[in-house]
């Protein structure tokens, strides 16, 4: 192998309880010599895309809509290997109360939907979901995304305050468990399986180092591969049990116990290289916005799967 | 609060002010709380329109004297009876000048006298405006009346509060020192323009002075204070003809002789509350020129 | 702009009345430039250090570039719909806080006991992170308008009682013996003893409140609000919006200053029989 | 945990050792009952309303829970680690805080030309939020403990600085004269006579600055943070481990309890010659 | 700083002290700035060693003149020499005492007096403790060493501030009615005091009084000023024999002839200041009981 020129990587871990291909990549191993360096945890893509682009970390993982949104913004980012996805086991939707009230896009008009952060996947999707209900683009202005502490997303439409609020994980589980919540529509409902997040890294880190670059997405790429076997396997403990040791060891073991409920990283292709329609799915909402010219984005330089060995040059 | 005087020692009729403490004890806050007694068996009894003087040794009890009499503070043991009733608080009926001026530094000298009109109710504010004038101008002030008490001298302040006590005619006058910081003319001008008050409206009237002239010169009786903790050494009662005001009483020959009275009755307290001081200090008796010249630290 | 009061009118001394007056306008002049230097040298270095290449563009773009985006803000009407619907919140809470904090802070200053009862209660709640807080007024509150000026007042509510309190106890005790003597009654000690002597400690406490409640403005507009001026900051920020992002601080941070500046002016007309403490 | 410093130290009066002591012991207890009461009320409504099922006992978890939850984090060391690692943070922003605002604020009350220099820059910080500024903080700072500690020494930062002036605006002009009669230099008039006469007011800015710290460290520690009890409370939060959060906002109420404790203590401590203004 | 004096008029050799004050004006606050001169036209030359005493009505501008003597307020228009060298600001070579006590709340007694030790420096901490007592104890007040300022009586205070002024031995001495507000014995064990330091020490100092007899009594010269704005009336010259602090100078036959002189000079001032003066504020001639019984708001 070639010399790599950086040999410690630092990101941020996410506050929610989920698998990150980077940490697994750790865990089992493939990311020697190379050594990850934690600064801390993050509350949101948005805010560990931040990071990255000036320079805190190395390594980042956002939202794909966020992502075209930073880079459209103009900071030097290129997405080099997906990092979650959504399929079946997976999928967050859209929830509301078992009243009857809400049942259709239609009745959201005017409406309020709670979301955890702006500018993420949930308000995406969810804006997807009303267009497809037939609102039209004023229609769909007419309904409000209210950003909500987690705890209070539940209870705030128990409390009829919003309409509908966008769960996902153990958020919904928990939810679904105490009955009254039923799912307005799935993001696999609506979108089928896709791959919605991406890890990202700053150009000038990919120019200064070519081979840790490599070596880095490589790693992720095949603990995602590997990963998605024991999925198939249906040896999903295997993959918890790795990824619990590893944060135990870590000395991160406290939060473990939603892991148990872990299903699926979620992502389609195989190591996780980057399809065009990742990105392309998310320029008209980004658009609809009015904030940032989508369509003058050129999409091939957003991403790159050229570091990732499982690409074998497909669209 | 119960007094350990017994009742009989009150006469009837019923005096105006009748002020019985039995102690009165202040708690030193630095040397452990340790008690500091500032009076003890103090008796006075003053009929109503009655003009009491009070003198004494400095720092002998005078203002704390004042301020139990004032309500403004209770005897530790004792008690204070105006009209026969006993009294807990301050009140209206009595007005006090403080020995430090009291003035309210964000109100000019007019609306300071306003001030007391204001707590005494029942009045126009134009009416307020005009009584306040008026005090004002009888302390000597016409023309400061917008003054803030920081653009005034001393004296004056001291005028202005004068000139606020009386102002709203109280049935009671207490002051303290209240022509101390004047100079001997306007001192005098005020303790003639106090005296015609006085006999006009029958107010009763303790007031507090450091000058043994003034004391014989206004108060029908003189109470003198011995040095701490204090009590009343002798009430001197002073008959002098007061009934024409021009005529200069300072001349009468009695005069004199109550002031020399008064004079020996304080001399002894005076000497024994200084017994022992001696000016040990100066360390160096050259004179300060030559040795400022030579101390390094000048 | 002022942190504390600064006694302006002491221009027009000379004799000769043209000479006077213009010199004393070169002296305004003058003064106003000095008093104005610091912040144009905070603004020159914002346009400065992104032109010169110092700090990254995209990240802290050019003043020149935020009053761009702030220009076109108002023109579209959005930065007045942000601007109403923070001032809806914050003018109402600092109102409530107001309200309450003054009257209580007086009291507790005044009755031991009272102070001594409230003072547990009242110090927990003041050392809770009111961002903490957040999650537990939506939960009482819900997540409209309510839990917005909650959180608001409850933000201005500390230090303006605080400051009370500051002010009731640095009242000269003389002034109160001679109240009392008068046999002034307790409010009217209050109006007329102790709220003029603490108005300079109240103001501070305003001062500090105000600038409490744009702080919290911000987290409270992080959830469920749909505009205001946080909103917008947390929009921009969430969306990469960076100028925008800067567009809403500073416009924060101009209304601060305005709400400020009127603070200054009321507590200048209210101790104006105030000595000058610091010397030339 | 009280709000003003109350004056214990009354007890022992009567004669007879023993009854008096008693009597003392006896008044001490009941006065410290009555000062928790109110705070003893919160606990127990606290405690009260989710158990008789007025608020929903998922979002409000009774208080035993919240202190079970605590205990527990507290066997495991979990507890100390946050709590070690959010002190850390704010003790320092604060020691900068105070370090820097106080000199600055004594001068600022006292040259009237720096005064006017620097007011408007300072002005216009103030008045910008904090929590807005996190990014750029982190811009400059970078994400690490610096920019953490940065964001606080900044909120802290005006509470103290304005209290301060506040206090040299309330010094007895009469006492600067006496001490200019005597020829005191400047830095030796700051010392003994301005300082002593502020520091009831610079204790106030003190208490406000403690509770800012708090507030912006919840935001603080939002970001690039591992530990802490701000980090604790995002974390909880977020994972919905619900008496967790509760048990983190706790925790910082009780160290906000106790850092006030020390203050008021302090305060007490350096104005022991003040008269007391309150009527008892 | 010009001065409109010719320099001819300063006599060789130079005084300790050479005041010329052409106007002093304060700026009014309220009144749209207008101006209000309280001194004009002051030329004082004080000799090394040299006792002046001040007097003069109320608000005439004495503590004025005396701010102006310490460097702590300049002269709208004038100057002040001290030794020949023009001055600007305080120094410590002149002592102060205020009319008004100007006593740190926030020290006990001891430690007042010690303030001006510090300032002053030279000296170490032991040193200036025992001074600090020694001085208290000159002022009487042997046993409230651990006060607060807050626990003394007024007169107490203002003993406190002189000891504070006196302990540190300046060049100069400037008082401001510093004996105001003693009793008449404490005043006169302290005038003796103060004279026989200032023979033993040769300080110069400057005395403002409301006392006549004071002034004469102390005064090497007397100057009398006139009422607003202040003036030198006159310089009264006093020879009495002061060798000999026992003798008693105020049974001189001279002394009552100077006081005379002196009480002539300031009638004139005091009538002209108040010529308006007339009480007509009290609306109602009748006693207050009476009257408190009638009025429905008392
Ligand atoms: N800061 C000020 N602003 C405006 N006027 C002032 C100020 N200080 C003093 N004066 C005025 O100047 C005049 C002289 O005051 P000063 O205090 O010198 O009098 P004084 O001779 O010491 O009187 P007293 O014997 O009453 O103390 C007074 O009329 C007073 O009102
Ligand atoms: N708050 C207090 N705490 C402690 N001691 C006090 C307090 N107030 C007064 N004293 C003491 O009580 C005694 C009497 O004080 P008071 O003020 O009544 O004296 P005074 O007769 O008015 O003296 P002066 O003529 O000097 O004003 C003094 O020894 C004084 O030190
Ligand atoms: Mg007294
Ligand atoms: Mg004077």
């Amino acid at each position: 192998a070639d010399e790599l020129e950086t040999k410690v990587i630092r990101y941020q871990s996410s506050t929610g309880a989920d698998v990150s291909p980077l940490e697994l990549a750790d865990a089992l191993g493939y990311l020697a010599p190379i050594t990850l360096e934690r600064v801390g945890d993050v509350q949101g893509g948005p805010a560990n895309l931040q990071a990255a682009a000036t320079g805190q970390v190395d390594i980042a993982s956002a939202f794909n809509g966020a992502v075209l949104n930073i880079v459209a913004a103009g900071a030097p980012l290129t997405s080099v290997v997906s990092w979650r996805g959504t399929n079946e086991l997976t999928s967050p939707g859209l929830y509301a109360l078992d009243d009857g009230k809400t049942n259709t896009a239609r009745d959201l008009i005017g409406k309020k939907i709670g979301v955890n952060t702006l500018g993420a996947n949930q308000e995406a999707v969810s804006s997807i979901y009303l267009a497809k209900g037939g609102l039209s683009p004023e229609e769909i202005k007419q309904v409000t995304f209210v950003p909500l502490p987690t705890p209070n997303v539940e209870q705030s439409l128990r409390n009829g305050q919003i309409s509908a609020a966008s769960l996902g994980f153990t958020f919904r589980d928990a939810a679904l468990a105490r009955g009254g919540i039923k799912a307005l529509t799935r993001n696999v409902d609506l979108l089928g399986s896709y791959n919605d997040n991406t890890g990202v890294l700053r150009n000038d880190f990919i120019a200064k180092n070519p081979n840790t670059t490599k070596h880095l997405v490589s790693a992720i790429a095949r603990a995602i591969a590997w990963s998605q076997q024991k999925e198939k396997e249906d040896k999903r403990a295997e993959v918890v049990e790795v990824y619990s040791k590893y944060l135990e060891a870590k000395g991160r073991g406290t939060g473990l116990a939603p892991l148990k409920y872990w299903q699926s990283l979620g992502i389609e292709t195989e190591g996780g290289w980057i399809k065009k329609e990742d990105f392309a799915m998310w320029v008209g909402w980004l658009n609809s916005r009015g904030e940032v010219d989508g369509s003058a984005l050129d999409l091939s330089k957003v991403y790159s799967n050229d570091f990732n060995p499982y690409w074998k040059g497909h669209e | 609060m119960s007094t350990v005087f017994p009742s009989s020692a009150v006469p009837a009729p019923a005096p105006k002010i009748a002020l019985r403490v039995d102690r009165h004890s202040f708690r030193l806050r630095d040397a452990g709380g340790e008690e500091f007694v500032a009076i003890s068996g103090v008796a006075i009894d003053v009929p109503a329109g009655e003009f009491l003087t009070i003198v004494g040794p400095s720092g002998c009890g005078k203002t704390t004297l004042l301020e139990i009499l004032a309500g403004l503070a209770s005897p530790t043991s004792g008690s204070l009876r105006i009209d026969g009733q006993e009294v807990t608080g301050p009140g209206l009926s009595r007005g006090i000048v403080f020995q430090q001026y009291a003035l309210l530094p964000w109100r000019t000298a007019l609306a300071n006298i306003e001030f007391s009109l204001e707590a005494a109710g029942g009045l126009s504010r134009h009416e307020r405006r005009d009584k306040a004038r008026a005090a004002l101008e009888l302390v000597g002030l016409k023309g400061f009346e917008d003054r803030f008490p920081h653009e005034l001298s001393g004296g004056m302040k001291q005028r202005v509060a004068i000139a606020r006590s009386l102002v709203y005619e109280p049935d009671i006058l207490l002051m303290d020192e209240p022509f101390g910081a004047l100079d001997a003319q306007t001192r005098e001008v005020l303790q003639q323009e106090l005296l015609a008050l006085w006999q006009r409206t029958r107010t009763t009237v303790v007031f507090i002075t450091h000058s043994i002239d003034e004391a014989v010169y206004l108060g029908q009786r003189v109470a003198v204070m011995t040095s701490r903790p204090g009590r009343i050494k002798a009430m001197v009662d002073v008959d002098l003809p007061r009934a024409d005001l021009d005529a200069d009483i300072r001349a009468h020959p009695d005069f004199a002789r109550y002031r020399h009275e008064i004079w020996d009755l304080l001399r002894g307290e005076v000497a024994r509350a200084r017994a022992s001081a001696t000016p040990t200090f100066w360390s160096d008796p050259t004179p300060p020129r030559e040795r400022s010249q030579a101390a390094p630290s000048n | 702009m002022s942190i504390i009061a600064t006694d302006e009118g002491r221009a027009g001394f000379a004799a000769g009345a043209f000479a006077s007056r213009l010199a004393a306008g070169l002296r305004l002049a003058r003064g106003t430039l000095w008093k104005s230097a610091s912040l144009l040298a905070v603004f020159a270095l914002w346009e400065l250090l992104p032109r010169l290449g110092l700090v990254d563009r995209v990240w802290f773009p050019p003043l020149s570039q935020v009053l761009g985006v702030l220009v076109q803000m108002a023109r579209s009407g959005e930065l007045q719909n942000h601007i109403a619907g923070s001032l809806v919140r914050s003018v109402t809470g600092f109102g409530l806080a107001v309200a309450v904090a003054v009257p209580l802070g007086l009291a507790i200053g005044w009755y031991a006991r009272l102070r001594d009862f409230l003072t547990s209660a009242l110090e927990f709640f003041r050392n809770t992170s009111a961002l903490a807080l957040l999650p537990v007024f939506i939960l009482f509150l819900g997540i409209g308008e309510a839990s917005k000026i909650g959180i608001v007042t409850f933000a201005c509510f500390f230090p303006i009682l605080l400051s009370t309190i500051s002010g009731v106890k640095s009242v000269d005790p003389l002034l109160i013996k001679s109240a009392r003597s008068l046999a002034l009654s307790a409010p009217a000690i209050f109006t007329k003893i102790i709220l003029p002597s603490a108005v300079p400690s109240v103001f501070t406490g305003f001062r500090l409140a105000a600038q409490s409640s744009i702080l919290v403005l911000i987290a409270a507009e992080m959830v469920g609000a749909t505009r205001g001026l946080g909103y917008l900051i947390n929009y921009a920020q969430f969306n990469f919006l960076i100028p925008k992002m800067y567009a809403g601080i500073l416009t924060i941070a101009l209304i601060g200053l305005a709400v400020n500046q009127l603070l200054v002016t009321a507590e200048r007309r209210l101790s104006r029989w105030r000595v000058p403490t610091s010397n030339a």
